[in-house]
């Protein structure tokens, strides 16, 4: 898994000329590579400047099968990484599976279901997770619900969210009893509170890999991206956001 | 193919045409009496607002009055049991509150259009202003009505994103059209999407046909030739 | 029935002062094009808010400026006929006419029908106004408001698109109507004979003021002044300079007038109307014209004869005169060589 | 806060609606004139068809017609070097194809209520066709083109679905307001979202009034009242 | 010029059936309220569409139903003076009448100025036409389409809404107007007066069906079928039967009339217009009916009397005569007993 790391050097040299990358990122991305990443990366290498477009994963995968002009896609899941790899749509070499994020059950803050753990699932009402078919955290949830046998039941009673954002919406202002998200989203919202994180091996780990676009001409600050990406100034700041580094 | 979409959509679209139809109608009339032009203009601001929300924003906001935690929810859930936040009303809630501009806009348009001669003689003839409005000024006004109705019939038919986040997408009660082919075409699912698409377009089709054939037979008085 | 207007509204470039009173009779405005002639009708009829003054219909205040009343057109009951008709387009005739009635289908129909009857609108039941042709609107329009029974009935223009026999028999038939009517009815129209025969009163509107009312024969007769005398279809008028109290001398034709009447001080115009002229077979008789003809216009059943004072030293655009004469009388007359003109002393119009 | 979303918006708001107006004025134009009643609803179905999609899956057609694998992306690429997909173009793009339906629909009503004589008259009068649209017909039926460029405007300014689709959500070039907007939400920075949410809201209240303004202003003829 | 008009239009409950041709003069069309004149007029504009038939105008076919020709009203080049106007409401006197002018703004605004003051529309340039009163419109109408300069002026009903002074005055500048323009004019009207000033040729509109055209004065003097008769302004018109070549039997006034000329065969109706009565001093002379007066209605200048014949034995609504007379000639009449009234010879109107 670190290939890649081999061949090249943090030292590689930077373009001569200015040039722009297009960073495709998983939305539960945008605040830390906005407010402190891609600052941190520009002022390292000014002659590289950052953009990048947000969106869930699925969407941007479906971007880039399109032809979207993106440099580097960080995905929140390995689904839609794999998906673009097979397509030969990535740099196989360039991706690097970087974090790891938690699945969490929450609840709305004055809950009064007493739901404490997956299990208990059944004692709400309603249940928000994301679209399995889309998105990922909802990918995660039903995993973890079929491993207890309990997903029939629950996907009954489930609305399934197009996004994380609305997930997290719907059981902050309680629509939904509980539902399952990503740890890092449970942090930004203060309305909702993590009544249990994911039994160990009830779920795949969570994983976001980043990799290299296939049809990217900026290979090489491409790499000085990812590079940076893993490096530890990076990482920590990740984990300043919950995630988990996988280095 | 899953055919509940379907038969939530049509009700929801058909009532939220219906409700639509008449706080549209009634809003125009009401600016338009406005005596005030400033205050015209600013009530059709807010008026026209739902509009240039992205959807999901204002079902964002749609959440944080109707949210049953949030003090309006809440009195609703307390004192009349009723829960709007994940129900089929919310659907309906949505699809009226992203269509009402559409409706409110044409048919204000519509009525301005309206010779004021017409009104004046209703008046004299001791019409009351009701009457006037439903005999003289809407039946002249019908075109415009009529596009107001078929452009927030279909909006509202189309609704996803506020709908999604005040109505959530629950299968058979909540997930309607719109969303099922989002889900489709997001998990990638084009066959599935194209399904749900065609059942859309079919519907917004069948009624459009509907409106425009009546529009058409309505107005016969303004086309000249009387079948012979 | 009594009504009371006096109002002021101002445009610009134009100021409606409309200032008139009548009582339990008909009364007709004559006023030329855009005298204020609709404009006085649509404020009594509440379309148009005048700016300043009141309007008392039997005793009960429609409008008064300073003590903030207006009533809405509905509580005046006040039927107007609009010149252009504004009949509602998507109603066939018969719903029109319907539709300011209170009642059920059933009466309303039997109502219609009458009505319908009376206009002589049968077969057009159906129709919708753009398939009517231009009488058959306008009759439409009078039966609608005929047909809801206001206190007040303002017609503007009532019979300007009927065809001559038509109009004579609705006119009469209208007559007939109004008898039985107890509401007061103010007419505008362009046409003589219709004031003539239905309106006992009359007020006259020169750019828009009120300027003569009264009686309609007295007011024919005698005019008093130049609009007046216009409207009443008075097509020779001369300015003229007040030589004594028997002499005027008009200006226009080059002649003095002697008058058996006192000659009023304040008079600017003599009129003298195209049938009042008599011919004459000499030029002995006082205020006999000779005449030079200048052309003869050839009418239904009369000749209108353009005729100039034959001793006229000073001509300008305005000294020919008309005369009327029926065909008849013009053929028989025995002096061909000079044309006497006779006007007799009642006939001589003193205006300012 | 970043400005850079307001000015995006404005530019494409700007644009799109300047795009639109004409296009949804020759559309509602052409369908009204066009003869056979059948082919009118059919055209009319298909030309209000954007309305009923979630705009996400309009985006998601128009990535398939535009991006640069298709065909007709790729010719635009390889003969114009036109590349829509991310970029400022597709956030126009975007904007005219879901407010479009709207425009066309509003002034086609407009039209079709104005007096079909005054019409006949500038025929009779030598006026050419296209003299008498502009002249006639168009002033006539502003109340109602007015109110569908109102409703296109608002709909362009608060677009968001077909957008993220096609133009992306790049910062400082596609992230327009309303997405800037989603994504406050989506990160749960509500004052953020606010903020921006304010922005979006003055610029089409400011918008909307001064149309307002100017629709009441150029229907001068139609109040009686000269001011004096 | 010349214009030839034979066109079918059937509508649900009407026919219009036109027919006739003009050349170089002036044609004036006749016809009751809704017998067709203005859908006539919409036909030739190019505004309606006929079902069949042709419309050729000096020998270029505008329509023709067999050959699927239909120029466009553009193509036609022909004014068409609206009943109700169709002024555009968006643009002011001066637009309106500058709207069919293909020149630069400047020529336009010259040309436009020329005709507002032809019409006496000075002052008005800028008012919209909701500003205008009835007659200030019709007078826009007009002005426009003078403006326009069409090879063809259809005007339809033009003077209608304007006061007597003005209408006298406006048809004598548009006489001089037209005779400058070198075009064919058709003109609408239900005024008789008219009819006879400008048009040499007039057509008959009977519901729907050109019955009747030819030279104005003659059909006038002999109008020959009883809808002409009504609406060449004809009161008196009674049944009859033919009792010999030279003698008719008025039924509704139970008189029989000796005629000099020769009675058609097919006669049915015989008409005696209102001022063709003569007082006669005795009954001896023949075609002398013995009257009763029934009513005396005063009009302006003349009297209306109503009469019926005294030897009347059954008596009908349509028995009563009507008789115009000066009030000067009433006031002077000698036998005031009994009234009889000669009709001379020619006055005698035989109508199928
Ligand atoms: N809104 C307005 N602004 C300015 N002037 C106006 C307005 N409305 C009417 N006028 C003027 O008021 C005058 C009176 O109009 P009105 O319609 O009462 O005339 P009228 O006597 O009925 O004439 P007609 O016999 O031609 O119908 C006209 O000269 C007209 O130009
Ligand atoms: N679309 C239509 N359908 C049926 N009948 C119609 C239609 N349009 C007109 N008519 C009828 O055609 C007849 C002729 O109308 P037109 O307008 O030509 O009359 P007109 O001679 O101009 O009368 P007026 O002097 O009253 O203006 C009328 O009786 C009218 O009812
Ligand atoms: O790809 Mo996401 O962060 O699950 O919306
Ligand atoms: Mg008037
Ligand atoms: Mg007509």
């Amino acid at each position: 898994e670190t290939d890649e790391n081999k061949g090249s050097s943090v030292n590689e040299a930077e373009p001569a000329a200015n040039e722009t990358l297009l960073v495709a990122a998983a939305a539960s991305l945008k605040i830390c590579f906005e407010d402190e990443l891609i600052p941190m990366f520009e002022e390292k290498y000014p002659n590289i400047k950052v953009d990048a477009t947000y969106d869930s994963s699925g969407k941007l995968q479906t971007q880039i099968e399109e032809g979207a002009d993106v440099d580097v896609f960080m995905s929140a899941a390995m689904k839609q990484m794999n998906a673009l790899d097979e397509q030969e749509l990535m740099v196989k070499e360039s991706i690097v599976k970087l974090l790891e994020n938690k699945v969490v059950l929450i609840v709305p803050k004055d809950s009064d279901k007493g739901i404490t753990a997956f299990e208990e699932i059944l004692k709400a009402e309603t249940v928000a997770v994301g679209d399995p078919d889309s998105v990922p955290a909802g990918q995660y949830a039903k995993e973890i619900f079929e491993n207890l046998g309990l997903w029939d039941d629950v996907s009954a009673k489930s609305s399934l969210g197009t996004n994380v954002t609305e997930v997290l919406n719907w059981i902050s202002e309680g629509s939904a009893d509980a539902g399952v998200v990503y740890s890092t989203d449970a942090a930004s919202n203060k309305n909702v509170v993590i009544a249990a994180e994911a039994p160990e091996k009830s779920v795949s780990p969570v994983i976001y890999p980043v990799g290299i676009v296939k049809s990217s001409t900026k290979k090489d600050s491409s790499k000085l991206l990812i590079e940076f990406l893993k490096s530890n100034e990076a990482l920590s700041v990740f984990e300043k956001y919950g995630f988990t580094s996988l280095k | 193919m899953d055919w509940s979409p379907m038969l939530i959509s049509l009700r929801t679209a058909s009532l939220s045409i219906l409700i639509t139809f008449f706080l549209g109608i009634f809003a125009a009339r009401f600016v338009i009496g406005m005596k005030s032009d400033k205050a015209k203009i600013v009530i059709d601001g807010l008026l026209t607002m739902p509009l240039v929300l992205p959807p999901t924003v204002l079902g964002f906001f749609l959440l944080l009055i109707f949210g049953v935690k949030r003090p309006f929810g809440k009195i609703l859930l307390d004192f009349l049991s009723i829960k709007i936040v994940f129900s089929w009303t919310a659907t309906v809630l949505a699809a009226v509150v992203v269509s009402f501009p559409l409706m409110y806009r044409s048919s204000r348009g519509a009525f301005e259009q309206v010779d004021k001669t017409l009104i004046m003689a209703g008046r004299t003839l001791g019409m009351s202003e009701r009457r006037i409005f439903w005999r003289v000024v809407m039946p002249s006004a019908l075109p415009g009505v009529a596009s107001g109705g078929v452009l927030a019939f279909a909006r509202g038919l189309g609704e996803f994103g506020a709908t999604a986040m005040i109505a959530g997408n629950i299968a058979n009660k909540t997930r309607t059209l719109p969303l099922a082919i989002y889900s489709e075409v997001a998990a990638g699912n084009l066959e599935g999407a194209y399904g749900y698409v065609a059942v859309v377009l079919m519907i917004s089709f069948f009624v459009l046909s509907l409106m425009n054939y009546f529009t058409i037979k309505g107005r016969k008085y303004a086309n000249k030739d009387e079948e012979k | 029935m009594s009504l009371l207007v006096s109002i002021k509204k101002y445009y610009k470039g134009f100021t409606l002062d409309a200032d008139f009173e009548t009582d339990e009779e008909y009364l007709g405005i004559l006023g030329a094009s855009g005298s204020g002639k609709s404009m006085t009708l649509k404020c009594i009829a509440g379309i148009e808010t005048p700016d300043e003054g009141v309007i008392v219909l039997n005793g009960r205040v429609l409008f008064d400026s300073v003590n903030k009343i207006n009533l809405s057109p509905q509580e005046r009951n006040i039927g107007y006929l609009f010149q252009n008709y504004a009949l509602f387009p998507n109603m066939t005739a018969e719903q029109n006419i319907g539709s300011g009635l209170k009642m059920t289908k059933k009466e309303k129909k039997i109502k219609a029908n009458e009505l319908i009857k009376s206009f002589h609108l049968e077969g057009l039941e159906n129709k919708y106004p753009s398939q009517l042709s231009g009488g058959q609107q306008q009759r439409v329009a009078l039966a609608r408001i005929f047909a809801y029974e206001p206190d007040v009935l303002l017609l503007d223009e009532p019979f300007s698109a009927l065809d001559t026999h038509l109009k004579d028999k609705l006119q009469t038939e209208v007559i007939d109507i109004l008898k039985l009517y107890k509401g007061e009815v103010l007419m505008v129209t362009h046409s003589m004979d219709e004031v003539y025969r239905f309106c006992e009163n009359i007020a006259f509107i020169d750019r828009g003021k009120t300027v003569l009312s009264g009686k309609t024969k007295e007011l024919f007769a005698k005019p008093n002044l130049f609009a007046a005398a216009r409207l009443t279809g008075c097509k020779n008028i001369s300015k003229c300079n007040v030589l004594s109290n028997h002499q005027i001398y008009a200006v226009d034709w080059d002649f003095i007038f002697e008058t058996e009447e006192l000659v009023p001080e304040n008079i600017n115009y003599v009129g003298i109307r195209e049938h009042s002229f008599q011919i004459a077979d000499t030029a002995d008789v006082k205020n006999t014209v000779v005449c030079k003809i200048n052309k003869i216009v050839e009418e239904v059943f009369e000749y209108t004869i353009i005729v100039e004072n034959m001793n006229q030293k000073i001509r300008n655009e305005n000294s020919e005169m008309l005369f009327k004469v029926s065909k008849d009388e013009w053929n028989k007359r025995k002096n061909n060589k000079y044309l006497y003109l006779n006007v007799p002393d009642d006939s001589i119009l003193m205006l300012n």
